[in-house]
This record gives structure tokens, C-alpha cells and sequence, in this order.
């Protein structure tokens, strides 16, 4: 097995591992963090192709590599408004979990400091 | 063996040491447990940069060394915020215990 | 088997191991210490695939900044006491299973991946001259696929107004509340009066590396972002309110600066976000410059969150 | 005098090796969370510095050797200030004993 195999291998792990966390798991925040692992295993494919990708005497092609750098700014883009409306919505309903039957216990939880 | 040989395994010995480190490090059962591996993480990640920099001589690799050791410190940093704020590390802990 | 494989061999069954442990974690805080480490992590294996550039970006960005967003998140939210209740088990033995066949066929498309990989790596090369610049990766950045960029400059402040919008109507123009240390003691104001002069000697380093080695604007920045963060935290300086003349110029000033150059280029040049022969990189180092500058702002505002008080005056 | 290098850096990254696996025993082995850390800190102050001592031989530009110095510096620094913060934490959350 290549480098760039076992990397793949990773990456595709990463991808199913994120997917799990963010259909299993009711906290918002846990659903969150699972995309943005989901996120890393897409972009680690990406190296792996770019590492394949290696000519011309250089070490992998800057194009994909580009992309991954474009792509880990706009992720955190993406995590920081998906926060925000989390916050939000937990000030407005108390709620940090998507599992109706919780509101009890996380009812009197403010989130202003 | 030459010395490119020996710093690599010197890499691949620092990086299972703090595998080993990490894996007993975030088993907790406190927070503040887990915080240690950020600390693991960024010196041990930085001595692996660093072998493998000189190992396989690729200068920029050092760049990424430094940004590691910095962002552990941001992270420690704000990760203590909130030990310090309340008084116990987090509510989560208590029922871990 | 060699010895730069064994390396990956640990590093990729470490990156897995600890990637289950963030998503199966019992507490949200553990999960995202997890992920802190995660993204480190992640970012040596980027060095293992000749891809320094992302490197710095992953170890600054993905496990950085957006570490410290979230755990600025959790400190906000507070965890709930008792352990929440996911999906049931057969939903989540489907969920499984479907995740499990997604995995199966990307190690699939991996496996079957063509022996002569498809590489626009030569014609990087080629053009590198024309550039200016000494770095493939920033050369795509900025030159080839330019546009991409400046886009992605626009999302970055989009999701900042987006953050912003969802502040309450009272605390509209005020501070963000970014959870800070209520007393921060001795060593911790130490720390942040010692490592803001490292931190933008290191960020402006890595701007000015970028054009001829791996490193750049977005590293640059977020290195920026983090040292400004720390300084807050530590409450050596207040947050600011967002309806900052200065601030809100920070945060334009970069992506207004690479607009201007590239409209400039219908007439210096032959189309838009073309550079003329000679003086791309004068223009190009003026660009990433101005961008270090409102990426970091930009980042450490995202980090911030949408402002919660009107300040004190 | 190659050869002379060469040794001093096998000689030098082995300890360094040799204290990244002690710490790595250490936080094996030690029952809390502050004997955790002083076996992370041995990994932080003896690990990183002896391989970065036992890497400068090899490095052959002015400004690497140098990159590694503030490197090593940095994340002497930080680190030694972020076990303080992490003790106080772990102070402060009571169940040091």
C-alpha cells in the first residue's frame, strides 16, 4: 500500500465518521464538530489527490491544494454563523439539543455573560 | 543507516510515544486531564515537525512546527478560560467522576 | 516497509483513533479537546502529503481558530447535566450502515484511482515565472485562480454579517460577547503582554514567506486573529463594538484593496484580477498585505460572535 | 568532523527520544493530574530541547538553525506559563489529592 492509499483509506474513515456523529448525536454542537470531521476527511482526499498529482518537480499538484486551503476558510466560515445561530437559538429557547424530549432538564440554562 | 535514516525513526519513536501519551492523557477522567494533550500535542508535534524538517530536508516544514507550538498556547489559553471562570472545571466533569 | 511509511502508518491509525473519540465522546466538552487535538494532528499528516501550505492552514484555521470558537461555544452554552439522548439504536445502527457503505465506496474510488493521476502541476510550474512568485500554491491563490479567492474573502465577511444579524435589536452596534477571563491572574496577563510581539512578528513572517515558501495572507492572519483574541481574553484590552469606524475599515480594507487591483487590471492589464507583466508581485504583496489585515479582524470578529451589550458609555 | 556531528545528534535526539518516552511512562503511571504534568513538562523542557540541540548540527543555513532556536524558545516559554495556568486550574478545581 502507497502513502496516498492509506491516506485515501483515512480520508474516506473521516468521511463516514462525520456522517455517523452528525446523524446520531442531538447536541447541536456535537453535530457541528462531526461536520467539520466530515469536512477534514473530504479535504484529506483532496490531498491524496493532489499528492498523486505530483509533476514537474513539485511535490503535489498546487491546484487541489488550493482548494483545501479555500475550502478550510470557508468551513470555518460555515462553523462560525452555524455557532452564532446555535447561541442564538439556545437564548431564545433554551434548547441546545435537537431531542424534543430535553427541554426540561436544559430549560433554565442562559447563555448571556 | 544513514543520519536521514536515524531522525526519521527518531520522528516515527516521538510519534508513537505521544500517541501512547495522548490516548492515556484524554481517557480523563477531568478536564483538566485533557488539557494535557493539547500541551503533548504541541511539543510533541513540534519535535516530529522539526526531525522530519532536517530528516527529510524540506526547510518550510520548521514554519509549520512554529505555528504548532503557538496555536497549542492560544488553545491551552482559551480552553482555561472557562476552568478559571467557573468554579469547578465544567459542569460536565462533575458526573464523570 | 519503509521508514517514512511506518510514520504514516501511526499517524494515520492515530488520526482515525482520535476522530471516533471525538464523535463518540460522552461530553461536548471532551469532544472538542478532542478535536483541538485532532486538528494538530491533522496538520502533520498534511505535512505528510507534501502540502505545507495546508499545513499551516489546517493547524491555524481548522484546529486553531475554529477550536476556540467552539469552545468559546460551550463555555456559552453549558453542557447539559445529564447525559442527552441521541437517536435510538436502530436508527443508529441504519445510520451506521449507511455511513459504513459512504466509507466503502470512497475507499473504493481511492482504490480504483487511474495509475496516471490527472495534474495541472506542469502547467503551474510553467507559469510560475509570470507570477512573480516562488510559491505554486500562493501563485494559484493569487494569480491563476484569483477570483476563487477574492470570493472567498466575501464569504468570510457574509458569514461575519450573518454572525452579526443575529444579535438582539438593543445590542445591535455594541460588543460581542466573547466569554473572557472574569479574573485573569498574574501569569495569564504575563503570557498575554509576552506573546502578542512574538505573534505578529511570526504572522507578519508568515505573510511575507508566502510568496516565495509556503505560508501566506490566511496564516498570517489567523496568527494575528489569535494574538488580538488572547489579548481580549486576557483583558488587556476591551472588546470593541462592532460599529467601529476603524474596525469596520479593517474589515474592507483587504478585499476592497484586491477588488480595486483586480478591476484595475480592464486597463493596466489585459482582464480582471490580471496583474501586468513585471509588477505582479509589488501588486500581489499590496494585496495579501491589506488581506492579512482584515483576515485577521475578520477571524477574531467570527471567533467574537455577534454583540450581545452596548458598551459602557 | 562530519562523523563528530553526526554523533553528537544521534547522541542528543536519542536522550531526547529517551525523555519523551520517560514522560510518556510518567503520565502512564502517575496516579493525578499534577504529577501528570510534571512528567509532560519533562517532555516539554528535556524532550524538545535535547532534539532540538541534537537537530542544529545538521542544519545547514544560518537562518534554519536560528528558526530553531526561537522555536525552542517559544515553546519552552509557553509552555512552562501554561503548566502554571494548568496547575491553578487544577488548583482551583480541588481534587488535586
Amino acid at each position: 500500500m502507497s502513502s496516498t492509499a492509506l491516506f485515501g483509506y483515512c480520508g474516506a474513515v473521516l468521511v463516514g465518521l462525520g456522517l455517523y456523529g452528525l446523524i446520531t448525536r442531538a447536541e447541536v454542537l456535537r453535530k457541528i464538530l462531526s461536520f467539520n470531521v466530515l469536512g477534514s476527511g473530504v479535504f484529506l482526499l483532496f490531498g491524496v489527490f493532489a499528492r498523486r498529482g505530483a509533476a514537474a518537480g513539485l511535490g503535489a499538484d498546487p491546484v487541489p491544494q488550493a482548494l483545501v486551503i479555500t475550502g478550510i476558510v470557508v468551513a470555518f466560515s460555515a462553523t462560525a454563523l452555524a455557532v452564532a445561530l446555535l447561541v442564538r437559538l439556545n437564548k431564545e429557547t433554551g434548547q441546545i439539543v435537537v431531542a424534543p424530549d430535553d427541554s426540561e432538564e436544559s430549560g433554565e440554562q442562559g447563555a448571556t455573560r | 543507516m544513514t543520519i536521514t535514516d536515524f531522525l526519521l525513526v527518531a520522528a516515527a519513536f516521538v510519534l508513537l510515544m505521544v500517541a501512547i501519551g495522548l490516548a492515556r492523557i484524554l481517557y480523563g477522567p477531568a478536564d483538566v486531564d485533557r488539557i494535557l494533550s493539547v500541551q503533548l500535542i504541541g511539543s510533541g508535534g513540534v519535535a516530529v515537525l522539526l526531525l522530519l524538517s532536517v530528516g527529510m530536508n524540506v526547510p518550510p516544514i520548521m514554519d509549520v512546527a512554529l505555528m504548532l507550538g503557538l496555536l497549542a498556547t492560544f488553545l491551552s489559553v482559551t480552553f482555561l478560560r472557562d476552568a478559571a471562570n467557573s468554579s469547578s472545571v465544567s459542569p460536565s466533569t462533575t458526573e464523570e467522576r | 516497509m519503509t521508514l517514512v511509511f511506518a510514520c504514516e502508518v501511526v499517524l494515520a491509525g492515530l488520526l482515525v483513533a482520535i476522530a471516533t473519540w471525538t464523535i463518540v465522546a460522552r461530553t461536548a466538552f471532551a469532544a472538542i479537546v478532542l478535536f483541538m487535538v485532532y486538528g494538530l494532528l491533522l496538520a502533520i499528516v498534511w505535512v505528510a502529503l507534501s502540502a505545507v501550505d495546508v499545513a499551516l492552514t489546517e493547524a491555524a484555521i481548522g484546529g486553531g481558530v475554529t477550536s476556540m470558537l467552539l469552545m468559546g461555544a460551550a463555555t456559552r452554552l453549558r453542557a447539559p447535566t445529564t447525559p442527552v439522548a441521541d437517536v435510538g439504536l436502530p436508527l443508529r445502527i441504519a445510520a451506521g450502515l449507511l455511513c459504513a457503505l459512504v466509507t466503502v465506496v470512497l475507499g473504493a474510488v481511492v482504490f480504483f484511482l487511474p495509475d496516471v493521476a490527472p495534474t495541472l502541476a506542469p502547467v503551474a510550474k510553467d507559469n510560475l515565472a509570470a507570477s512573480g512568485l516562488g510559491n505554486p500554491v500562493a501563485a494559484v491563490l493569487f494569480v491563476f485562480r484569483a477570483l476563487d479567492t477574492l470570493l472567498e474573502k466575501v464569504v468570510l465577511l457574509l458569514a461575519l454579517v450573518g454572525v452579526w444579524s443575529l444579535a438582539s435589536d438593543e445590542a445591535w452596534g455594541g460588543v460581542p460577547g466573547l466569554p473572557v477571563y472574569a479574573r485573569p491572574g498574574r501569569i495569564l496577563v504575563f503570557l498575554a503582554q509576552i506573546l502578542p510581539p512574538i505573534g505578529i512578528i511570526v504572522g507578519i513572517y508568515m505573510f511575507w514567506a508566502g510568496a516565495s515558501q509556503p505560508g501566506g495572507a490566511f496564516q498570517g492572519g489567523t496568527i494575528l486573529a489569535a494574538v488580538w483574541l488572547l489579548t481580549m481574553m486576557a483583558r488587556l484590552q476591551d472588546v470593541p463594538a462592532i460599529n467601529a469606524r476603524w474596525l469596520r475599515l479593517l474589515l474592507v480594507v483587504g478585499p476592497t484593496a484586491f477588488l480595486a487591483i483586480g478591476l484595475a487590471g480592464f486597463f493596466i492589464a489585459d482582464s480582471f484580477l490580471a496583474y501586468p507583466p513585471g509588477i505582479a508581485k509589488p501588486l500581489i504583496i499590496v494585496v495579501e498585505a491589506t488581506l492579512t489585515l482584515s483576515i485577521g479582524v475578520t477571524l477574531a470578529l467570527l471567533v467574537a460572535g455577534p454583540p450581545e451589550r452596548l458598551p459602557q458609555r | 568532523m562530519r562523523l563528530a556531528l553526526d554523533i553528537i545528534t544521534v547522541v542528543l535526539v536519542s536522550a531526547g527520544g529517551f525523555f519523551f518516552m520517560a514522560g510518556t511512562i510518567g503520565l502512564l503511571r502517575f496516579p493525578d493530574t499534577l504529577t501528570r504534568l510534571h512528567a509532560l513538562t519533562k517532555v516539554d523542557n528535556l524532550g524538545l530541547g535535547l532534539i532540538v540541540f541534537g537537530l542544529l548540527p545538521q542544519v545547514e543555513s544560518r537562518l534554519g538553525a536560528l528558526k530553531l532556536i526561537v522555536i525552542w524558545l517559544l515553546v519552552q516559554m509557553s509552555g512552562a506559563i501554561v503548566s502554571q495556568l494548568i496547575a491553578q486550574a487544577v488548583r482551583r478545581s480541588g481534587r488535586q489529592t
